[in-house]
């Protein structure tokens, strides 16, 4: 058997195991058995690579081993509220090695005089969805870790500049296609590629990162598509539309549930002009203490929990799991309301809970739980805020309006953890906060749920 | 007879939309609990790129080249090492209930 | 370099992989109210032997093989018309309440 | 742009429509659209290959055309209980097509001298499955029709003689591959698998057939693969991959609803033996007329009608209906209970129901409807049985023990119409019949409901 048939076999299991891998993802039981797909998969397809007849040396491709094995190992270990930059950050290195692999063939092929229409055009592509996926993901990563600044920068006529560049990048590549030799237009092109990512971001809010990363891993995977049609290799294509597909799904999926389009999240500079104003009439809340606050939980049947971007930036699924253990002890039904865009990722909340040893059980996607509150005694809401508000329902005026939401207004009783009256993500006011039913505990979420588990705890156990 | 880099051009789009099929079934039963896990097994997955960027570090063709190339093998190697580390990482915290 | 036939004999099994993943997906998502239709239809689709019988027919490089191409064809058609004729009969019949 | 582009535009075309096909299925509003997919995919197909340079006379095949279409249209109009032999007829054509593509490709290639081992293996394996599919269709479709007798035919080692065949047509097939040239181990293949598909099918009972046309589609598909592979045309291989994946899929799902094996189906001569002992003690049975059953169910609040085979024989469900609708017009709540494996073939109580005229939302899946069953009223059983009977939950010793059933036995009152008190397909008494709460209705279906339509219509509208 030839070593060729030998690379072949290798590749058609490594992208069968790679379609199993994601399959077995449909289930947190199975999941992990995804993951080992994932490394024998990925394994196999480098050891096919590596007997390739065509390599003369080994020595640069270890130290390339070693090295990215040693980046690698750190970047895996980062705290789970920095798990949305460490993929944006991911993203860019898979948009740098498709970008450089591009760049690579194309000079060796004009070196042997090979680089016909196609081969140009598929390299044209790889190199402009490689370079714009890196700097784009790199600005990501950076407004996400609060490195670059995270509101959304604009100046006038941004988005003609932006997508003229686009234009201009596109045309070179057509006309690199027609004279493949012509390598000025190529250095043209990743130029403004790089330059388009950097710019694609600027204008983006810092909250609408997530949405915008999806995208980007979308873009990663459509460049390691192109990166199979110059090397003509089915595996890359295979698993670059794999990747391609589920970052596009993601990100169709938050814009759905903020009830924004594509356009919308890329150039709208959201979250900018929102004037606070709404103000006006001078509507009072209630306040309400930790001790206030055990005693509604322990003497509720029914407890709806629904955290939030707060949750997240307060670091305080521990209490939230210290709450959850102490009611469920005493007999009260907890659930976990999770909306598609809590928090800083898409699935965010739920890591983050699950890190905390909630069993999965207990947490419920938004359009399952809704049914279930208005016979829930108490909505806990910790630092969640736009995905609460119901002028989503009802205010047709509203930056928000249309958004599915998790029905908090309709439990019996609601508790509002969080800091202040400001508002959220969208720079709106919440009635929910101004109900009748709703009592505010004011504070850091840690804290508050803190007390609130102490008075639990201190407590004689109440009459139930 | 068709020369064989054209014949095989439509093989490679015939791969591409199946896979796109495929990708696109598969990612929407992914269980919603898992969409971060998701994500860093994409990039693990996507991280694939590092077939290409063998072959070119070990044609050592060019000087050039094979920079490009360990650099590129260098960047991929970080997203499969840290990719699939950190899914397993996190899937591990999801337990069901008693467990 | 490899020859064309042995290089696409991998494509072929590629597309074949990545099909049959299509296939198991699209019809485990097929409605159970519909299993009878979809029997017709597939029906009608394996009649896609169609292009072979078509060519075999067309190419009438012997008496025999244009015979067999001919009945070939003919079968692949009865096929096609009817699968899809009573595919689209049976869903007519198929209706919301209060329509 | 060359002609070769266009055809290949138009197979992939092709391929992606015939996909969207079978996925619009997923729901009955977006069913026909999917027929209109599939038929512009054919027609691209078609046209492409109407295309091909190699094509030096139209003449043959216009005629194949309208002979086909001519034969096409009378067999799309046969009524809905033909639709299973319909089914296994056209699987028929199929084999026959692919088998005899192959035989041509064979014959041409011999002589041009280009038969290599890959193409010589690929058309033996397209043959077998194309030929063994041909007459093992039309048997089926025999015995589906009652023409070829529906009872198991056995004899000594019949198992053993049926694998012999089709390893010595297997062994036929590897000498083929390597000495292409040798047209007599062809010839062996041929008749071999036209032997083979009427052996194999003719130990399986009538009853099993659709669990077995179900598998003959899969073959179908398969053979329309190997075609694929033979010609190198990747559209081929796609659409037959996707057949085979659905044949392959409903015969699983068949065998599940059974709790059998593939393998119990295809060589266990299943209801061959079935003693009907199990008599022994003398117990009752109540039986009841049209205007009881009609009284018992015009005051029912929640009926549940559970149709099977008997239904489908007596052709009862035009009566069906008018019942449905009688009783809906007097409130009643009325849903059907679909068991997987009710009828004659996968989905046949759909058709059937639907022809009559039955909105679908009425039709629930088993799965979906036993949860309801302990508050349903009247279970009214329509020529039903095996699906009904309750042994299979708890006597071990059952032929058709672990087989999922429909709760009929959790009704208030449960209401069986049959003939006479003769078992189902399984050959065993069901202890359904002699319970407390059961009314047995005796006579032909469609003649007993038609009495208990009138004797509710007679009636004056009752106090409900
Ligand atoms: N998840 C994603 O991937 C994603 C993507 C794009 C956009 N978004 C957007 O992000 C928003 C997410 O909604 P959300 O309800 O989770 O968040 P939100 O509307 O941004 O509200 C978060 C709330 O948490 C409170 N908070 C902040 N730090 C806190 C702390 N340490 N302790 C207690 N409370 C704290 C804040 O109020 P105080 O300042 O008064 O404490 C704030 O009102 C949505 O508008 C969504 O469209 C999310
Ligand atoms: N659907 C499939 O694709 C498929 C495939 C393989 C096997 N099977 C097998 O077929 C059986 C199907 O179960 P089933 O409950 O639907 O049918 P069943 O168990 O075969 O019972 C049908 C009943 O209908 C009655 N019947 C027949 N003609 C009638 C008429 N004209 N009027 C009134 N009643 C009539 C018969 O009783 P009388 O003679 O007393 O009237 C018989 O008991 C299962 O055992 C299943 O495993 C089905």
């Amino acid at each position: 058997m030839s070593v060729h048939y030998l690379i072949e076999i290798n590749y058609l299991a490594a992208a069968a195991l790679f379609i199993l891998s994601l399959r077995w993802l449909n289930h947190p039981r199975t999941a992990r058995r995804g993951v080992i797909a994932g490394v024998v998969a990925m394994a196999a397809a480098i050891g096919g690579t590596l007997l390739a007849p065509e390599i003369i040396g080994y020595s640069w491709i270890a130290v390339a081993f070693v090295v990215g094995t040693l980046l690698g190992i750190p970047l895996a270990m980062v705290p789970l509220t920095a798990v949305p930059q460490r993929t944006a950050l991911s993203h860019a290195f898979g948009g740098l090695a498709a970008g450089l692999v591009g760049v690579a063939k194309y000079s060796l092929w004009m070196d042997q005089g090979q680089l016909t229409a196609f081969r140009t055009g598929a390299i044209a592509l790889e190199c402009l969805l490689g370079f714009l996926t890196f700097t784009g993901s790199l600005m990501a990563a950076g407004k996400l870790q609060e490195i670059v600044p995270t509101r959304p920068i604009t100046y006038r006529n941004q988005n003609l500049v932006n997508l003229s560049l686009l234009a201009i990048a596109i045309l070179a590549g057509v006309y690199l296609t027609i004279h493949p030799a012509y390598w000025q237009a190529f250095a043209a092109i990743i130029v403004l590629s790089l330059t388009f990512g950097v710019l694609l971001i600027i204008p983006i809010g810092g909250a609408d990162m997530p949405t915008v990363i999806s995208l980007l891993n979308s873009y990663a995977g459509l460049s390691a598509v192109a990166m199979g049609f110059v090397l003509q290799n089915k595996l890359l294509i295979t698993a670059g539309a794999l990747d391609g597909s589920s970052g596009f799904i993601l990100s169709v999926i938050m814009c759905r549930a903020m009830n924004r389009s594509f356009t919308n999240v890329l150039f709208g500079a959201f979250g900018q002009v929102q004037a606070r104003a709404q103000a006006g009439e001078a509507k009072t809340v209630k306040s309400a203490t930790a001790q206030d606050v055990a005693d509604l939980l322990t003497h509720a049947d029914r407890v709806v929990i629904i955290p939030g971007y707060g949750m997240a930036v307060a670091q305080a699924q521990h209490r939230v799991h210290e709450l959850y253990d102490q009611l469920t002890k005493r007999g009260v039904d907890v659930k976990f309301a999770i909306h598609p865009v809590a928090g800083r990722m898409p699935g965010h909340m739920n890591v983050l809970l699950a890190e905390a040893e909630i069993p999965y059980e207990a947490l419920v996607e938004m359009d399952d739980i809704n049914p279930e509150l208005p016979q829930t005694d108490v909505a806990l809401v910790v630092g969640a805020n736009d995905v609460v508000n119901p002028a989503a329902r009802h205010d047709k005026g509203s930056p928000i309006y249309g958004m599915p939401i998790i029905d908090a207004d309709k439990a019996k009783t609601c508790v509002a953890i969080k800091r202040s009256m400001n508002p959220g993500f969208a720079g709106i006011e919440n009635e929910l906060y101004y109900a009748d039913q709703t009592l505010m505990a004011f504070g850091d979420a840690k804290q508050v749920l803190g007390d609130v588990v102490k008075a639990i705890a201190g407590e004689t156990v109440g009459v139930h | 007879m068709e020369n064989p880099v054209t014949l095989d051009l439509w093989s490679m789009l015939f791969v591409f939309m199946l896979a796109t099929f495929v990708g696109f079934q598969v990612i929407q039963n992914v269980s919603r609990l898992l969409h971060t896990p998701l994500m860093s097994l994409t990039n693990a997955i996507s991280a694939i790129a590092v077939v290409g960027s063998i072959l070119i570090a070990g044609e050592q063709e060019s000087r050039f080249t094979t920079i490009l190339g360990t650099v590129a093998v260098a960047a991929s190697m970080t997203n499969i090492v840290s990719g699939f580390l950190l899914t397993d990482r996190m899937l591990r915290m999801f337990k069901e209930r008693g467990k």
